[in-house]
């Protein structure tokens, strides 16, 4: 009975073509957005923030970004692990080579960096579709992580080829990376920048250059028939993925772990990625967070279950359980609603509108 | 040839002895007419005629081995789609070619795209130039939402519309990019009597009120007698016709051919 | 839409009040430890013998001696899948329980020791990278909180130059060095170690990348044993990689006895998928192997009582072993830590206290019923790999045995090394190295 | 002369020539540059051995592409089936069970989880787009992981059933020092020769087979003379699953049997992309090249550029076929229609 939108009329288009357009849904985002900022940082332990809600935003930004292309352009990519990668190490020799460079500037650049790298190999998209471009972006996830892997010169020479973060601050005394960072200021930067960025995706796909893509994801041929290049879609739409997933292979890096190797980005990481993308709703930002929420939990509740029912079952069992689950709940959740997390969302909506009369 | 006073102007594009096969199949074979700016012009024929071919063939989809097309008399051969649509061709699809994903306002939306000038980086901030001419453009667009009647199914998803309605968002969104030249492959196949009648007064209207050019192709001969000022007939890839409806109907190939003489 | 805000507040709320709930079994007198284990995934066959030796070697305590001077052991184990950000998980999840939190933290993985390295010294827990994780770290000044003893990759290259060596009549001028190693950190430690004694001794060093997981071998394998002919070969190999390059070097007829294996590609789960290939293969090992020590007896007993924790058949064998001492190690040092700071549950920068005094001697070994399990070590504040050695052991189709006494390493020109390279991670850390005079 | 036996011809001519141009263009490159080793022999010798390693990436990829040929489902779970055939047999052998025993029981087994499939992930999922299943059998993946390990655990296991594994001198009266070739790689190249002449068989000559191939060319059509979709999937993801059996024989007896078989997948999709996903031929002409261009790179670009090249090699060098091929090389060429 809450959820009612009559005598909410919209007077300009502007106001039709905003985001959240019921007023119940904004004043949730509100709530919402204070218990992110304030509830949570007061209430998580470090444990919670530093291993749920810190990965959680990383894999939501990286989950944005490969939506963009395979949710909204319809390219299918398996290569997330590899773009990732790139953002770690570009960010890695950046704020190396530049220590006064401010730290959103070096994720800003990495990010940049990694979106050139996705427009070279989204090059073959413009011949080649569906499960074969799938396969085709295997080559750019082995070739970046051996590039990675290979040539010292990505990791000052370090001799066993791990990365470590330096220690930088967001604002002065407020260190977001290396082993001084308060988990609450990671938490609170995390969520801002990705925030930020997760609007600038929304206000993409909901601008000519998102309706673009997804024409192309819809129907090519037609697409191109009234006028949108190919050429420059599926290239733009590699470029802002790969920008996004750079940027969160440069968080995952720096503000998650703060030491990485090439090999933490391997072709798991892509799959993981894309888990979260179709768990959470092909094209939907929204279903991005969603996914990215559902993996990350969910091995952790797997884990955990046995210890809170108080069963005493040995971690080789629960792990095995665990793949068993996780493999079985996809299947499940594919059933039930193969458009993922964020489409049954949205039915939920919708009854909601309508309750108590479904009529 | 009730409808209004026409000026039927020069003409606007010229096929000049097309051919194009596919393999060792002929689909079209020395093809020649043009359309002239203002006029309807029918392309009729039996199956496999090679209607859709030739439509194909003046958007780019399709390169022809050999002959050439004069657009507002500059000439051109192999050409991508994307460019003949920027230079002022839009078409509608024999089976509907909707964004089945998006809803009926983005559909008409994406017909937009050659109009709209912000860049990536002031449609990713939104607010500003890119919010502006978004709703420039919507404005355009309720136009013809409103011209086309179908209000109603603003924001349903276009894959859980009717048939008839899906044709009448394709048309829309062929409308929205304001063409100088519009292709329509079967517009009315697959029509009850009224949506017919419907379809018909919609292109009437358009070519009346917009100024547009139209190229249609249909089988119903009632329909094509009705509305066009002229019509072309093909026959296996071949020409076999050209001129006003009534001249059409009186030549003797095109009776022989199409209108039910067995041979 | 608020109702179902509420319910992922409750569901939040829940798994908080049950991540508390599932702390209350560890009591608060004991000492905590919590055990990173991978019992399943591609390496879970090398991860469960380690994981039972933990468990045994901590039953016992509590059993045989009832505790370190009657403190228990608690722990808890958590399964990482040799994955990263898992054990990365698994840390954050118990290093907050028990009475004083986590005591210790032994990885088992050079990744997972990377991405915890910082973390514990932040939160003051020792890391005990026993025989794995950075060679640098050895040095105390700028890593406090790591410990790498017995020995570390560098010194193990060093060791098995020395072997080589002798096998090949004192000198190994003019002869043929290949590496085989798995492409990664871990396999990427012993390059410039081998790199600067290739000059020394006079050998000629080329090194073959092995992708991970290293199932595909063939043309690494074509390339040493077809074209360039070594007279030696080293591995630094993980999981199925071993077993691959037992059986592809099988294929192309290079010699077992000339291929020597470091620590981690000397298991029984490393040879035995190798079959009857595998016979005369060498390995180094930082740990006595086989079951004659006198500690197996408590253990067998334990056992016979139904209380030990293993699977039986792991007593004895090689990562089994190296858990056990691995225990020993920081029984010890959590003992000499009681000392100073009396028999209650230590924090992990008191056990810090104790393993930079720790001096494991002959007798302690012995008094331990762990003669020939392993070699003495002495921690100092500055040297955190306390002078450990390695024997080479080979496989003989069944079993493993020692054919070497323990090697020394020549730590001369180690030391050096460890000391650049740690000056080079505090530079970019912007750390300033603690004194240790 | 047809076209299909005209193109093989000209291949058959050609490919001989282009090899024999990279050896020379080695040669060439091994004269100037002091790292890089070449002999004829040796070449030779990389190239029989890449050729070999490629049937056993083709008995992988046979398995995607029958699923894939007769339901339009890219299989991401082929790969632990294999693991899961390999540790199931094992776990037989390990009963007591003769080893050829044990393989009827194992294909058996196969057979259920066929069915089993079918049943709980296939039908209910039918119609839904490809991307779906596809996530489907990624689902499948990791609950035979599970389930798998569960079963018959985590160790690695011994699985040697008589294959011999010592090297054998060839040519050597061509090549000094003569050719080597593993006698285990000739007989699982030998297996995977004569599998595929079965499937050939079965596809020919059989009432189901037949079944199958109409299934491929056009569901409707199946359909509509009466073959039951449902039949065809179990039956399809039962030959798939003893094509993996076989695959994780001849694996796991080189590797033993253990967690990382499930990665040979990996392996397989350049073959896949290379010879097409519908293509049985395919695969086996994918895997050969693949096989040999990613070991040839590997011996002779590989100490060029610091080694370990072989995994993206195979992936660049299958896009590389098919910047030119979009379809892969024995795929149906896709004509846009609309």
């Amino acid at each position: 009975m809450l959820y009612r939108e009559a005598g909410q009329f919209k007077t300009s288009y502007s106001a039709d073509q905003s985001i959240f357009p019921i007023r119940q849904d904004r004043i949730a985002l509100v709530l919402f957005g204070l218990v992110a900022v304030l509830a949570v940082p007061a209430l998580a332990s470090n444990y919670f923030l530093e291993t749920i809600f810190v990965p959680f935003l990383v894999f939501a930004m990286a989950a944005i970004g490969l939506n963009i292309l395979t949710g909204y352009c319809g390219q299918l990519s398996l290569g997330t692990g590899g773009f990732m990668a790139c953002g770690a190490f570009f960010s890695y020799k950046l704020a190396i080579a530049f220590p006064d460079l401010h730290i959103i500037v070096v994720f800003l650049l990495a990010g940049f960096g990694t979106a050139a790298v996705g427009v070279l190999f989204g090059v073959p998209s413009l011949r080649i579709k569906g499960f074969y471009l799938a396969v085709a972006t295997l080559a750019a996830q082995f070739f970046l992580v051996w590039v990675f892997n290979k040539f010292g010169w990505w990791t000052n020479y370090s001799p066993s080829g791990v990365i470590s973060a330096p220690p930088r601050e967001i604002f002065p005394g407020f260190a977001v990376t290396g082993a001084q960072a308060d988990p609450i200021t990671k938490y609170l930067f995390l969520l801002a920048f990705v925030a930020l960025l997760a609007l600038m995706a929304k206000n993409l796909v909901r601008s000519s250059i998102g309706r673009s893509w997804m024409a192309i994801r819809d129907m090519d041929i037609a697409a191109e028939i009234i006028g949108i290049r190919p050429l420059w879609a599926k290239l733009s739409a590699f470029a802002v993925s790969s920008f996004y997933i750079g940027i969160a292979g440069a968080l995952w890096a720096f503000v998650y772990t703060g030491s990485v190797e090439a090999l933490a980005f391997q072709i798991d990481r892509s799959f993981q990625v894309l888990f979260m993308v179709i768990i959470g709703g092909l094209g939907s930002i929204l279903g991005s967070f969603l996914g990215a929420a559902f993996i990350v939990l969910l091995p952790i509740l797997l884990n955990n279950a046995p210890g809170l029912l108080g069963l005493r079952i040995s971690v080789e069992l629960i792990s095995h359980l665990e793949f068993m689950i996780f493999g079985g709940l996809i299947i499940f959740f594919l059933i039930v609603e193969p458009h993922g997390l964020a489409r049954l969302w949205q039915i939920g909506k919708e009854k909601l509108r309508l309750w108590p009369f479904p009529y | 040839m009730s409808y209004g006073e026409k000026h039927i102007g020069e003409t606007l594009l010229k096929v000049d002895n097309i051919t194009l096969a596919f393999g060792g199949v002929k689909a079209l074979s020395d093809i020649s007419f043009e359309i002239r700016k203002h006029e309807i012009l029918a392309i009729i024929g039996p199956n496999g005629a090679g209607k859709t071919s030739m439509l194909n063939v003046i958007n780019g989809f399709y390169h022809p081995q050999q002959g050439r097309i004069e657009f507002r008399g500059v000439e051109r051969r192999a050409m991508r789609p994307h460019l003949a649509a920027r230079q002022g061709i839009a078409r509608t699809f024999q089976n509907v070619a909707l964004f089945k994903g998006m809803s009926t306002l983005d559909n008409i939306m994406t017909g937009r795209t050659l109009k709209m000038k912000s860049n990536i980086f002031q449609q990713a901030i939104y607010w500003g130039a890119n919010q502006r001419e978004e709703i420039a453009h919507r404005e355009v667009v309720e136009k013809i939402i409103d011209f086309l009647e179908i209000e109603a199914i603003r924001k349903t998803p276009v894959g859980r519309l009717p048939y008839g309605l899906q044709k009448r968002v394709e048309l829309a969104r062929a409308l929205a990019m304001e063409p100088d030249l519009l292709l329509l492959d079967e517009p009315m196949a697959g029509m009850n009597v009224e949506e017919k009648e419907d379809m018909c007064r919609f292109v009437l209207d358009v070519n009346d009120e917009f100024g547009t050019t139209i190229a249609l192709i249909e089988h119903d001969m009632g329909v094509v007698m009705d509305i066009s000022d002229r019509v072309v007939v093909l026959d296996y890839g071949r020409k076999l016709a050209d001129g006003t409806p009534a001249v059409v109907r009186a030549n003797q190939d095109v009776i022989d051919a199409y209108l039910g003489v067995s041979h | 839409m608020m109702f179902r805000k509420l319910g992922l507040a409750a569901v939040a709320a829940a798994t908080l009040a049950g991540s508390v709930a599932a702390t209350a079994p560890v009591a608060a007198q004991e000492q905590f430890v919590p055990l990173l284990v991978y019992r399943t995934g591609p390496y879970a066959p090398n991860g469960i013998p380690l994981a039972d030796g933990f468990n045994d070697y901590m039953q016992l305590v509590n059993l045989r001696d009832g505790g370190i001077d009657g403190m228990k052991y608690a722990w808890e184990e958590c399964e990482t899948q040799y994955n990263n950000d898992r054990g990365v998980e698994c840390y954050e999840r118990l290093k907050g329980k028990g009475a004083t939190g986590a005591s210790i933290v032994n990885p088992y993985s050079t990744g997972i020791t990377y991405a915890l390295i910082e973390r514990a010294t932040n939160d003051k827990v020792p890391v005990l990278s026993m025989g794995y994780g950075r060679a640098d770290a050895s040095d105390g000044t700028v890593f406090p909180y790591v410990f790498t003893m017995p020995i570390t990759y560098w010194a193990g290259a060093d060791v098995m130059v020395q072997y080589a060596k002798k096998e090949s009549g004192g000198s190994l001028e003019g002869k043929k060095i290949a590496l085989v190693y798995h492409d990664s950190a871990y396999g990427k430690e012993p390059i410039a170690t081998l790199e600067r004694l290739s000059k020394e001794e006079g050998f000629q060093f080329s090194s073959y990348p092995v992708a991970h997981p290293g199932l595909e071998q063939k043309a690494t394998w074509l390339q040493i044993g077809r074209q360039l002919r070594p007279d030696w070969v080293f591995m630094w190999g993980w999981g199925v990689m071993n077993s691959t390059a037992i059986k592809e070097a099988a294929s192309v007829g290079f010699p077992m006895e000339k291929f020597i294996g470091i620590w981690w590609s000397g298991a029984e789960a490393d040879v035995t998928p190798a079959g009857d290939s595998a016979k005369g293969y060498k390995s180094l090992n930082i740990t006595g192997v086989g079951t004659e020590a006198p500690i197996f007896r408590d253990i067998e007993k334990m056992h016979a009582d139904g209380k030990g924790l293993a699977d039986k058949a792991n007593i004895g064998t090689v990562l089994y072993n190296r858990a056990l001492v691995n225990a020993f190690y920081y029984t010890e040092a959590i003992r000499v830590a009681q000392g100073e700071f009396g028999t209650k549950p230590l924090t992990g920068e008191q056990i810090q206290w104790g393993f930079e005094r720790l001096d494991v001697t002959q007798e302690m070994i012995d008094n331990a019923g762990m003669t020939g399990l392993l070699s003495p070590v002495k921690i100092t504040c500055a040297d955190h790999e306390g002078g450990g050695s390695a024997v080479v052991q080979q496989w003989d189709g069944s079993k493993w045995s020692a054919i070497t006494d323990f090697i020394a390493p020549r730590r001369d020109a180690l030391r050096p090394a460890y000391e650049e390279s740690a000056a080079q991670y505090a530079k970019e850390k912007g750390l300033t190295p603690r004194s240790c005079n | 002369m047809n076209p299909t036996t005209l193109r093989f011809g000209i291949w058959m001519l050609a490919t001989p020539l282009l090899i024999a141009t990279i050896g020379l263009g080695f040669q060439g490159l091994a004269a100037v540059n002091s790292a890089m080793f070449f002999t004829w022999g040796y070449f030779v010798e990389v190239l029989i051995a890449g050729l070999l390693q490629g049937v056993l990436y083709s008995l992988v990829a046979l398995g995607f592409v029958l699923i894939f040929k007769a339901s339009g489902v890219f299989n991401f779970a082929q790969g632990s089936m294999v693991l899961f055939a390999a540790l199931t047999l094992v776990g037989f052998i390990e009963m007591g069970l003769h080893w050829t025993l044990a393989f009827v029981v194992t294909a058996g087994v196969m057979v259920l989880l066929a069915m089993v499939i079918e049943k709980v992930v296939l039908r209910p999922l039918v119609n839904q787009p490809h991307i779906i299943l596809f996530m489907a059998t990624i689902g499948i993946f990791y609950f035979l992981d599970g389930f798998g390990q569960t079963l018959w655990g985590s160790d690695v296991k011994l699985l040697d059933i008589g294959i011999p594994k010592d090297p054998r001198f060839i040519l050597e009266g061509i090549f000094e020092g003569g050719i080597l070739v593993n006698s285990f790689d000739l007989v699982a190249a030998l297996v995977g020769a004569a599998l595929v002449a079965v499937l050939a068989l079965f596809f020919q000559y059989t009432r189901v087979g037949r079944a199958l191939r109409a299934v491929a060319d056009d569901h409707q059509a199946a359909l509509s003379v009466g073959i039951p979709l449902k039949t065809i999937w179990v039956i399809v993801w039962s030959v798939a699953g003893i094509v993996a059996l076989v695959a994780g024989i001849m694996w796991g007896s080189k590797a033993g049997v253990q967690f990382s078989l499930a990665l040979i997948a990996f392996k397989a999709l350049p073959v896949l992309i290379l010879g097409g996903f519908t293509s049985i031929p395919g695969a086996i002409v994918g895997g050969l090249i693949i096989g040999a261009g990613e070991q040839v790179a590997e011996v002779f670009v590989g100490p060029l550029v610091g080694g370990a090249i072989q995994d993206w090699f195979a992936y660049m060098l299958a896009l590389v076929f098919l910047l030119f091929r979009p379809q892969g090389l024995f795929g149906e060429r896709i004509i846009e229609r609309i």
